[in-house]
């Protein structure tokens, strides 16, 4: 019962927040209506007994990406005045096509069973005697340990274009060099100079 | 022998006109006229021995295979059997003295040997299809002829209308071609062959056999023959395809001796004798033949009555005796038609050379209505025409002596009274056209020779006097000058007066030939007609070349006597008329014209011909043509075609440009759009 | 009982609404980044259901793995989306379209 | 099977990530004065890797329980794609020189890890391979088209390409998500054996779903409107890498997906090509007419070519996908010669011109490069005696061997409709005036591989019966 | 592949040979300046003819001959082999066209100014592919050369074209490309079929007959429009007035050609039955093109837009002929398709030497030549005369058998074809008639000068070929009989049966009791009963 009841509670406020996050006129609400809902999501994660991945849905998705949204709306110093939420003329017939995917989806996938033939195909059946976390990890550092290496290979990727395109090499600005920061003494840097009353300094 | 007879004026043809100017006039003359008279001097004996029975079977000398396919075989090859003799002898008689006429006609003529080049191939080609033992040999002659006649009516290119009446020529002939073209298919579907010799001996046996034209059923003889027919209609301008001929008095008069009277116009003829045992075989198409060949003869002659120009009197009058020819073999009178035309090519060339020669000392006029008094003038050239008037109106008392025409016209009309049928109403229609023959040809010669002169209206004449010698003879095609000439005429009339000029008769280059031809229209008749019609001595003359039907022939001779008399009695009549309408009151011609002018009009516009046919066929042509191209080919084909696609192509470009908006939510949209279709198409599946 | 059925009607409406958002926004790209992470939700939702159904952990190590493509995703479009701004000065959807037809 | 194993059958991509980890440590220590030394490196890693890749046909397998398979059919295209990578990196320093900010080290190192995501993608055996695969390669592809980042036209490229190959792979993802649903399992032979009794409605979905996000990587219509603005936008090294190796690796990921774990569903997913090969074709071809920019016409094109490949892929036998390996080797070999040729295109300055007009009477200042152009748009119209033709005659009899032959007369007579706008190019090449004369010929080596591609165009019937071997080969691997 | 026997009775691969030969040229060409250009261009085309007599007198028309000579056999495509070799038909095709080329180098000799090497490459490879057209023995091989040929062509006309050259070009290429691909499909469905691309093996292979039916259409679709047949003609006249003289000679003398030797070769040996099936259609369509084209013809103002209309009139005869189903129909379409090669060919050269001295195709620029160049004249009047058909060139040989042939399958068809003859008299006799009749009016016409002996040596040739076919074209007709018999034995068994075919009637001397007309006639022909 309480499941059913967290079920609709999660659900419905995933939904809603979701929804919010696309129609909100303000980005930084949009960020906000996205961070309810994947936290949301993570609560229909755990219902569904994945822990890690509701776990990985609130620190990387709210911890990270949500975040650095945050951070780069704010960065770009939007005119917010300028951006009146405006939808593009057709939404009613967009609106219609996705209503209409979506009941079809549903038509099409609503009748899921698992027959014999699916559950023969297991490949990882989920372990009875584990953790959650303990089986994912055994998985992904055995059987799944060459993608889970291109999987930092695409952050990696990821990170190097990050740089790559915003990264800016800005004339005039010098360079920190640590080591003669550190090579630097203070008799090099400073000079006592017995100052008379009245004048000025002479640098 | 024979290959000499016909090659040489190829030969002739060929270095006259290859070396054109390079060879010079004289040369060139000589090239081609010893060339004909040498050929004339071998075809002689040939057609002597068929005469006189020293040789009787046909022989056929094959040259070259021409034409193989499957079963369909056609040599160059000649045949030479009495018809071909005939043929031989009217041909190169009349063109080598035509050749050595035109030493004169042509005398002033910068492009002598182009002239002569023309001539002689034209000879060469007629020759090909007389001697033609398979059709298409003959076709091949045929359309040689087409071509000379072509390039020689053209042969002052410079005129318009010399040019126009060129392509007239080729063009009309070209439909009786088509039909030649297609006769000689049906033969070939036949009987298998197009060997005249075979298709002869086999067309009996096809006798009420059927066969498809068109989708409908048709005898087959009938069909095969009446292509055929058309052919012949074409060459030899009966009713419907005749308007090219006329026209084709254009060309130089030597020309019109040559082609349009004595020979080319005559292969329409010729051929159906020559198949004469295969239109035996159809009486459909006898009867067609006998009517259209009666049609053209009452036609020509009427027109023949009011024209004016000299030489379209003579046109007119050729093809009027043609026509007597096709309804003398349309009643199956092989024979007579074959005399007529024998005698015929003597007298006709006569007159037109004759008429040449008038035109020669006339500076060029043709208008008989600027002629007159030039009896004492040109006296030679006079009696020749006057020969050959007397041949052509068949003046002749029964059983003493006769002109050429005379016993040619006489064994025609009383042949086709004697077939009964189709051949009574030729009969009639014969005995009005030999009045009308008369009164045309008294008529020309009344107004060129007799009565006062009325040189001075012409406007040739008036050039002559003017710049007495300055004044050469390429003059004549000059068009605005002609134009002109041709509205003086009309608003002044006739003027007499002789307006100081003085005609000078033709030089003896000219003369001879007429001379020759008066002879031959003088004793052709003659000599001939023992060989020619008479039943027991046609039979052996012809000795199979043609079908000779003995039994007409007999009947022939025991006609009524009125039928005997009946051509001299309305040659007198059209004499008389013609006297006292030309010499005693020569008031009358205006007064019957004035009181007849619709019929006068008619008459002089040739029954309407050329202005229905233009209506009718040339202007359409044209106008469809344009509209084809116009609106068929660029404002259909082409604008829904090719154009159309591509513009519908570049118009399916510029839509999915404008798709190809730039804005990202319309790139997502198209891509779930796609993906909605793809899912419903999967749920639906 | 709640069954698999709940959990692919509510992935699939998050599916369509993030769809949605993609193409129905022409005003801030950012959104449009949002609405990519709430279809990438969606799948992850839809991964996790069919794994704890089937009894497998396949799902979850998929889900996994999307969200650290996720993750470099969001770093990349983000990157692109300021150097987008630094060029044009704007993030209007609207905007973006210099290239066309 | 021991990791070792395992391990050996991937050293195409182990040698290139190695490569671009180094190489990631001399560009970020020698900053981009490297960036030529790096590109000669990174050349030199798709070489060997290429080496590597000799070895792997006759030991092939699959690799970590499934996951990676090393196959001939994955040797081919890892052929094509290293070699179409080593061009785009090629090709770029003279490019980016004369361009705001020069030729920077990053770029090799981003074609490696793009082509090791590449590798992973036509060798996958599990659906989770592909994804990673193709978001490895996807994010080195995002920032590719946005390199010049000073640009607004490579901004703007690379925005819409990250966007829709988002909503791509979301797409894919889904439908990956449902047949892992109604499967049960993510490996190519676990989908197989699911689909193989009876195609359930869920598996359907998952199929159409998962078409779709691999229709937009290929670029097929209707997925393809990013095409023409990335190709336009992106620098055009990048885009002659991504009208070939990307494509190359898509349409064999296609390929292996569709013959491995779809197999059985053959009529299902045989529909589908069969409608975004047509659709690709037209719209390919009509959409290119009236183009003023060479690269947005030579993206259309590629949308064009990709249709006739489907049009193989559809016949579902294995001679139509030997047909279609032939199709993209000899598309790849044309591409890459148009955009060499394409390269070459700078005004007096050296600055890169991409305007058709800017093309007129080339050849009269250019014979060679004039000639090489018409070769390749000959060849891309598939006219014969280009090779160019042959890839179209090989889908074509594929699909005319499969019974598709009203797919192949519609096929074929829009592909009329393609050679008109290639003939455009032609003829501004050979019949208009003379416009402004280009700058000199670049490198010799850029030339040098033109006219081998050009000469291999035209004499690559010599190479049919290796070609047809080879094809043949591989496609057996799949079947 | 089948077995193959090789048959070349010369001792080197000569066919190959002649196609190599101006490949290397072109390649010496493009590489060379204009002068030498020119000359390499004229010495490899002479050698190729040289090339062409060698093989046509070794060619081996003897009653036991093989029907397939010179050939050649090297599997070296993977899926079809470079299998060469030749029967009667492409020979003589080939003599045409290597007859041609040498005329062609000459006839731009001094009209080509600009891009010499190129120009000269292009057509050299246009021979390399025309020769290949006709005897490759592979299908497709064939298929590659029939469509490599568009290139050359378009370039052709496009650089060196009028002023309205890229519409033409375009219009060329792609009409006659969107033609031939539908061919390919069916080649490919055919080879699918039958398991031999070999052209011989498929000429004997029996395809169903439904199957045929769209074979047959798909083949029609490239040589209707290649020939080309009302309604698709359209873009020969654009591209022949758009080309340059030699080019519209090519076009005019080998390009059509494809087309009725692609029937002959191809639709009717291979797909019988489908071709009678639509006989019928191209009865209709070929005679709708006599008489609308030829009236198109007659007011056209172009001299080269005429006598491309007029090739699309004698071309329709050329159609009709092979679909006439009997030897006489297919060795005269055969005649035609040489004979017109020859004239309109040489028709193009006269209008050529006319367009370099004054710059314009318009006929009413010119009029009264036959004055100051009397050989042009005699020349132009010539190849006049054979294009309307005269008997004793070669154009009538041809129109006279295909005509007779077709008649012994429709007499309708028979007689509205012939109309042409009539037409084409028309409309030639009116252009030579403004052309060369008349005065000269225009100064500048008066300025040009007669023929030069470069021009002469390019006419003269054509014009004897064009009166010894006329003359003895047994020499032509000899070498195609057997292989010409064997297509219509093949074809035998669909043949229909012609409109025209007789009834025999019970012999009935005295035919004139049936109709009761005609009385005189029918006395006579009594009397002849008695008289016999």
């Amino acid at each position: 019962m309480i499941q059913l009841f967290a079920f609709y509670l999660f659900a419905s406020i995933m939904i809603a927040s979701g929804a919010l996050t696309i129609f909100a006129r303000n980005p930084v609400h949009s960020v906000l209506w996205l961070i309810l809902a994947f936290f949301n999501a993570a609560g229909l994660m755990v219902l569904l007994g994945a822990e890690f991945i509701a776990m990985l849905l609130v620190i990387v998705y709210v911890g990270a990406v949500a975040v650095l949204f945050l951070f780069v709306v704010m960065m770009l110093n939007i005119d917010y005045a300028e951006l009146r939420a405006g939808f593009v003329s057709y939404l009613p017939f967009g609106l219609l096509i996705a209503v209409i995917l979506a009941a079809e989806i549903l038509l099409g996938v609503g009748i899921w069973q698992a027959g014999p033939v699916e559950l023969a195909q297991r490949a990882a059946p989920v372990p009875q005697d584990l953790p959650n976390i303990e089986a994912i990890g055994t998985l992904l550092y055995t059987r799944y340990i060459f993608l889970f290496e291109v999987a930092g290979l695409v952050l990696l990727v990821a990170m190097i274009g990050a740089i790559v395109l915003t990264h800016r090499s800005r004339d005039g600005v010098r360079g920190q060099n640590i080591d003669r920061q550190n090579r630097r003494r203070p008799q090099d840097a400073t000079v006592n100079v017995n100052q008379p009353v009245g004048k000025g300094v002479e640098l | 022998m024979i290959q000499l007879i016909v090659f040489l004026p190829l030969l002739a043809a060929l270095i006259a006109g290859l070396g054109n100017k390079a060879l010079g006039n004289v040369p060139a003359r000589i090239i081609t006229t010893g060339g004909l008279f040498i050929s004339c001097a071998l075809s002689w004996p040939i057609f002597i021995g068929f005469l006189t029975g020293a040789t009787s079977e046909a022989t056929v000398v094959p040259v070259l295979t021409w034409l193989n396919s499957d079963t369909f075989n056609a040599m160059w090859e000649f045949r030479v059997d009495t018809l071909t003799a005939t043929m031989l002898v009217v041909i190169t008689s009349v063109s080598a003295l035509v050749h050595l006429y035109s030493w004169g006609y042509m005398s002033d003529e910068p492009d002598q040997p182009r002239f002569f080049a023309y001539l002689s191939l034209f000879t060469f080609a007629m020759l090909m299809l007389v001697t033609a033992n398979n059709l298409l040999q003959m076709f091949f002659g045929w359309e040689g002829v087409g071509l000379a006649s072509y390039l020689l009516i053209g042969f002052w290119f410079r005129k318009p209308s010399a040019n126009a009446a060129a392509i007239k020529a080729f063009v009309v002939n070209r439909v009786g071609d088509l039909g030649f073209m297609m006769g000689i298919f049906a033969t070939y579907l036949v009987f298998d062959t197009i060997a005249i010799p075979e298709i002869l001996e086999a067309a009996p046996s096809m006798a009420g056999s059927t066969i498809g034209f068109l989708g409908f059923r048709f005898e087959t003889m009938t069909v095969i023959c009446l292509l055929l027919f058309v052919g012949a209609m074409g060459k030899s301008a009966q009713l419907g395809l005749h308007t090219w001929l006329p026209d084709a008095m254009e060309g130089p008069t030597p020309v019109s001796a040559l082609i349009h009277a004595a020979t080319m116009v005559t292969a329409g003829v010729f051929m159906v004798c020559r198949l004469s045992p295969m239109f035996e075989v159809s009486p459909t198409a006898m009867t067609v033949i006998t009517y259209v060949g009666a049609a053209t003869c009452l036609f020509a002659a009427t027109v023949g009555t009011v024209q004016t120009d000299i030489k379209r009197v003579i046109a007119y009058s050729t093809c009027s005796q043609l026509g007597y020819m096709f309804f003398a073999a349309g009643v199956g009178a092989y024979g007579a038609a074959m005399f007529h035309l024998f005698t015929h090519a003597f007298f006709k060339a006569l007159l037109f050379l004759g008429a040449g020669s008038v035109i020669h000392a006339m500076h060029h006029e043709q208008d008989m209505r600027y002629y007159g008094a030039l009896r004492k003038e040109i006296p030679i050239t006079f009696w020749a025409m006057t020969a050959g008037t007397l041949a052509i109106t068949g003046v002749g008392v029964l059983g003493v002596f006769g002109f050429a025409g005379f016993y040619s016209k006489d064994a025609i009309l009383e042949a086709a009274f004697a077939a009964g049928g189709a051949g009574t109403a030729a009969f009639y229609v014969g005995i009005f056209a030999a009045l009308l023959t008369s009164f045309y040809s008294w008529r020309l010669v009344f107004l060129t020779f007799f009565g006062e002169a009325r040189w001075a209206g012409s406007e040739h004449i008036q050039h002559a006097v003017h710049d007495a010698h300055g004044h050469g003879h390429d003059e004549h095609h000059d068009d605005a000058h002609a134009a002109h000439a041709h509205d003086n005429h009309a608003h002044h009339g006739p003027v007499t007066g002789t307006a100081g000029y003085k005609p000078h008769e033709s030089p003896w280059v000219m003369l001879l030939p007429l001379v020759v031809l008066s002879f031959g229209a003088v004793f052709a008749g003659y000599i001939f007609h023992h060989a020619f019609v008479d039943a027991e001595g046609g039979a052996h003359f012809w000795n199979g070349s043609l079908y000779f039907d003995e039994h007409l022939m007999h009947e022939m001779h025991e006609v009524p006597l009125w039928v005997k008399l009946a051509p001299a009695g309305v040659m007198l009549t059209g004499l008389l008329i013609a006297w006292l309408a030309y010499i005693k009151n020569t008031d009358w011609p205006a007064k019957f014209t004035a009181q007849f002018h619709v019929l006068y009009d008619f008459l002089l516009h040739k029954w309407y011909f050329d202005e229905l046919y233009n209506a009718i066929f040339v202007k359409p042509a044209f106008a469809i043509g344009r509209f084809l191209w116009k609106v068929g080919d660029e404002g259909i084909v082409d604008r829904f075609g090719p154009n159309g696609m591509a513009a519908l192509v570049v118009a399916g470009g510029r839509v999915t440009r404008k798709l190809q908006s730039g804005y990202l939510y319309t790139y997502a949209l198209v891509m779930l759009l796609g993906l909605a279709a793809a899912v419903t198409w999967a749920i639906t599946r | 009982m709640i069954g698999l059925q709940h959990y692919l009607v509510v992935s699939t409406i998050l599916f369509v609404m993030g769809v949605l958002g993609i193409f129905i926004n022409r005003k801030n790209i950012i959104v449009i980044l949002m609405a990519v992470e709430l279809i990438l939700l969606s799948v992850n939702l839809n991964l996790v259901a069919f794994s704890a159904y089937l009894g497998d952990l396949v799902g979850q190590v998929f889900s996994m793995f999307v969200l650290t493509v996720a993750a470099g995703e969001a770093a990349i479009g983000l990157a692109i989306l300021v150097i987008y701004f630094r060029s044009r000065g704007t993030i209007a959807v609207d905007d973006a379209n210099r290239m066309k037809g | 099977m021991d990791m070792l194993t395992s391990l050996l059958m991937t050293t195409p991509e182990l040698v290139l990530t190695g490569a671009g980890l180094i190489l990631l440590m001399i560009s970020a220590f020698g900053g981009d004065s490297t960036a030529r030394i790096v590109s000669w490196l990174a050349i030199a890693a798709l070489l060997s890797a290429g080496l590597t890749l000799c070895g792997l046909p006759g030991t092939g397998g699959q690799a970590f329980d499934g996951l990676y398979q090393a196959d001939a059919f994955g040797v081919f295209a890892k052929v094509l794609i290293y070699a179409a990578a080593a061009v785009s990196i090629l090709v770029a320093p003279r490019f980016f020189a004369t361009t705001q900010g020069g030729m920077r080290a990053e770029y090799p190192i981003l074609i490696l890890f793009a082509t090791v995501g590449m590798g992973l993608m036509v060798s996958a055996g599990d659906m989770l391979t592909l994804y990673v695969g193709l978001e490895l390669n996807s994010l080195a592809s995002y920032v590719l088209a946005s390199f010049m980042r000073k640009d607004g036209r490579s901004a703007e490229a690379g925005l819409k390409y990250f966007v829709l190959g988002a909503l791509a792979s979301g797409i894919l993802l889904y439908g990956t998500s449902l047949l892992y649903g109604f499967t049960g399992s993510t490996s190519y032979d676990g989908i197989a054996t699911a689909m193989a009794d009876g195609l359930s409605n869920g598996e359907l979905f998952g199929l159409v779903f998962v078409l779709a996000g691999l229709a937009f990587k290929i670029s097929a219509v209707p997925f393809h409107m990013w095409t023409p603005d990335v190709y336009e936008g992106s620098p055009t090294p990048v885009t002659a890498f991504f009208a070939s190796a990307p494509k190359v690796a898509a349409i064999t990921l296609l390929i292996r997906v569709v013959t491995e774990a779809m197999g059985s569903a053959l009529d299902a997913w045989q529909q589908i090509i069969i409608f975004i090969a047509l659709a690709s074709i037209v719209f390919g071809a009509v959409a290119a007419i009236g183009q003023t920019n060479i690269k947005r016409l030579m993206a259309y094109s590629s949308i064009n070519n990709v249709g006739f490949a489907l049009i193989g892929l559809a016949a579902g036998t294995p001679e139509g996908v030997a047909a279609v390996l032939s199709y993209m080797a000899i598309y790849t070999i044309m591409t890459i010669g148009s955009f060499l040729c394409i390269m070459q295109m700078r005004d007096a300055e050296g600055r890169p011109v991409e305007d058709i007009a800017s093309l007129a009477g080339l050849s009269q200042s250019r014979k060679g490069l004039a000639a090489a152009f018409a070769i390749f748009m000959f060849s891309l119209a598939g006219i014969p005696p280009m090779m160019g033709f042959w890839a179209k005659f090989l889908v074509f009899d594929a699909a005319v061997g499969a019974g598709l032959t009203v797919l192949a007369v519609i096929g074929i007579a829009a592909s009329v409709i393609g050679a008109f706008y290639y003939l455009k190019i032609i003829k501004t090449v050979y019949f208009d005036e003379p416009a402004a004369a280009y700058a000199p010929a670049g490198s010799r080596i850029e030339n040098a591989i033109m006219a081998v591609a050009a000469t291999v165009i035209v004499l690559g019937y010599l190479l049919n019966p290796f070609l047809d071997r080879v094809t043949a080969t591989a496609a057996a691997s799949l079947f | 592949m089948g077995d193959y026997t090789i048959m070349n009775q010369l001792d080197f691969p000569i066919l190959s040979l002649m196609m190599a030969l101006p490949l290397a040229g072109a390649l010496a060409a493009l590489y060379s300046n204009a002068a030498t250009a020119r000359m390499i261009a004229l010495m490899v085309t002479l050698v190729n003819f040289v090339l062409g007599i060698v093989l046509w007198l070794n060619f081996d028309q003897g009653p036991s001959a093989p029907q397939w000579q010179f050939t050649e056999y090297a599997p070296l495509f993977s899926r079809f082999a470079w299998a060469m070799g030749i029967d009667g038909i492409a020979l003589l095709l080939i003599v045409l066209t290597v007859f041609l080329m040498p005329i062609c180098i000459l006839a731009s000799w001094e009209a080509i100014q600009k891009r010499v090497s190129e120009y000269m490459a292009a057509f050299l490879l246009m021979e390399t592919m025309m020769i290949g057209v006709f005897t490759a023995q592979d299908i497709f091989l064939f298929y590659i050369f029939f469509e490599a040929g568009l290139i050359p062509m378009y370039l052709i006309i496009g650089i060196w074209g009028g002023v309205n050259r890229i519409y033409a070009s375009y219009k060329f290429f792609l009409y006659t490309l969107l033609g031939s691909v539908l061919m390919l499909i069916a080649m490919l469905w055919m080879v699918n079929e039958a398991g031999t691309t070999e052209i011989p093996a498929l000429m004997a292979y029996n395809f169903d007959p439904k199957a045929q039916t769209w074979l047959w259409l798909a083949f029609f679709a490239s040589f209707a429009v290649k020939m080309p047949m009302w309604p698709v003609h359209t873009w020969l006249p654009d591209a022949h007035v758009q080309a340059p003289t030699a080019g519209s000679v090519i076009l005019a003398g080998v390009m059509l050609k494809m087309g009725g030797y692609g029937f002959i070769r191809f639709s009717l040996p291979m797909f019988p039955d489908a071709s009678a099936q639509f006989a019928w259609l191209v009865y209709g369509l070929s005679i709708v093109a006599v008489v609308y084209t030829s009236l198109v013809a007659l007011v056209q103002e172009d001299m080269k837009k005429l006598i491309a209309y007029s090739s699309v009139a004698h071309m329709a005869i050329v159609t009709v002929g092979l679909f006439a189903f009997n030897q006489a129909g297919l060795e005269g379409a055969m005649m035609v398709m040489l004979g017109h090669g020859l004239v309109a060919s040489a028709l193009f050269l006269c209008v050529g030497v006319i367009y370099d001295r004054l710059h314009t195709r318009e006929i009413s620029r010119y009029g009264g030549l036959s004055i100051n160049m009397p050989k042009y004249a005699l020349l132009f009047l010539l190849f006049t005369m054979a294009s309307i058909g005269l008997p004793g060139t070669s154009n009538f040989v041809g129109e006279f058998l295909a005509l007779m042939g077709v008649y012994q399958a429709s007499s309708f068809v028979a007689l509205i074809a012939t109309t042409g003859i009539i037409f084409g008299a028309a409309y030639m006799l009116y252009l030579y008639r403004r052309v060369c009749y008349g005065d000269l009016v225009h100064d500048d016409a008066r300025a040009m000068k007669d023929l030069s002996p470069r021009e002469l040596a390019i006419l003269l040739p054509v014009a004897a070929a064009t009166l010894w076919m006329g003359v003895y074209p047994e020499s032509f007709l000899a070498p195609m009989r057997a292989d010409i018999r064997a297509v219509v034995e093949r074809v035998a068994p669909a043949k229909p049966e012609g409109d025209a075919k007789l009834t025999p009637g019970t012999p009935q001397p005295a035919s004139h009791d049936a109709h009761g007309e005609g009385h005189a006639a029918s006395a006579t022909s009594e009397h002849a009963g008695e008289a016999h």
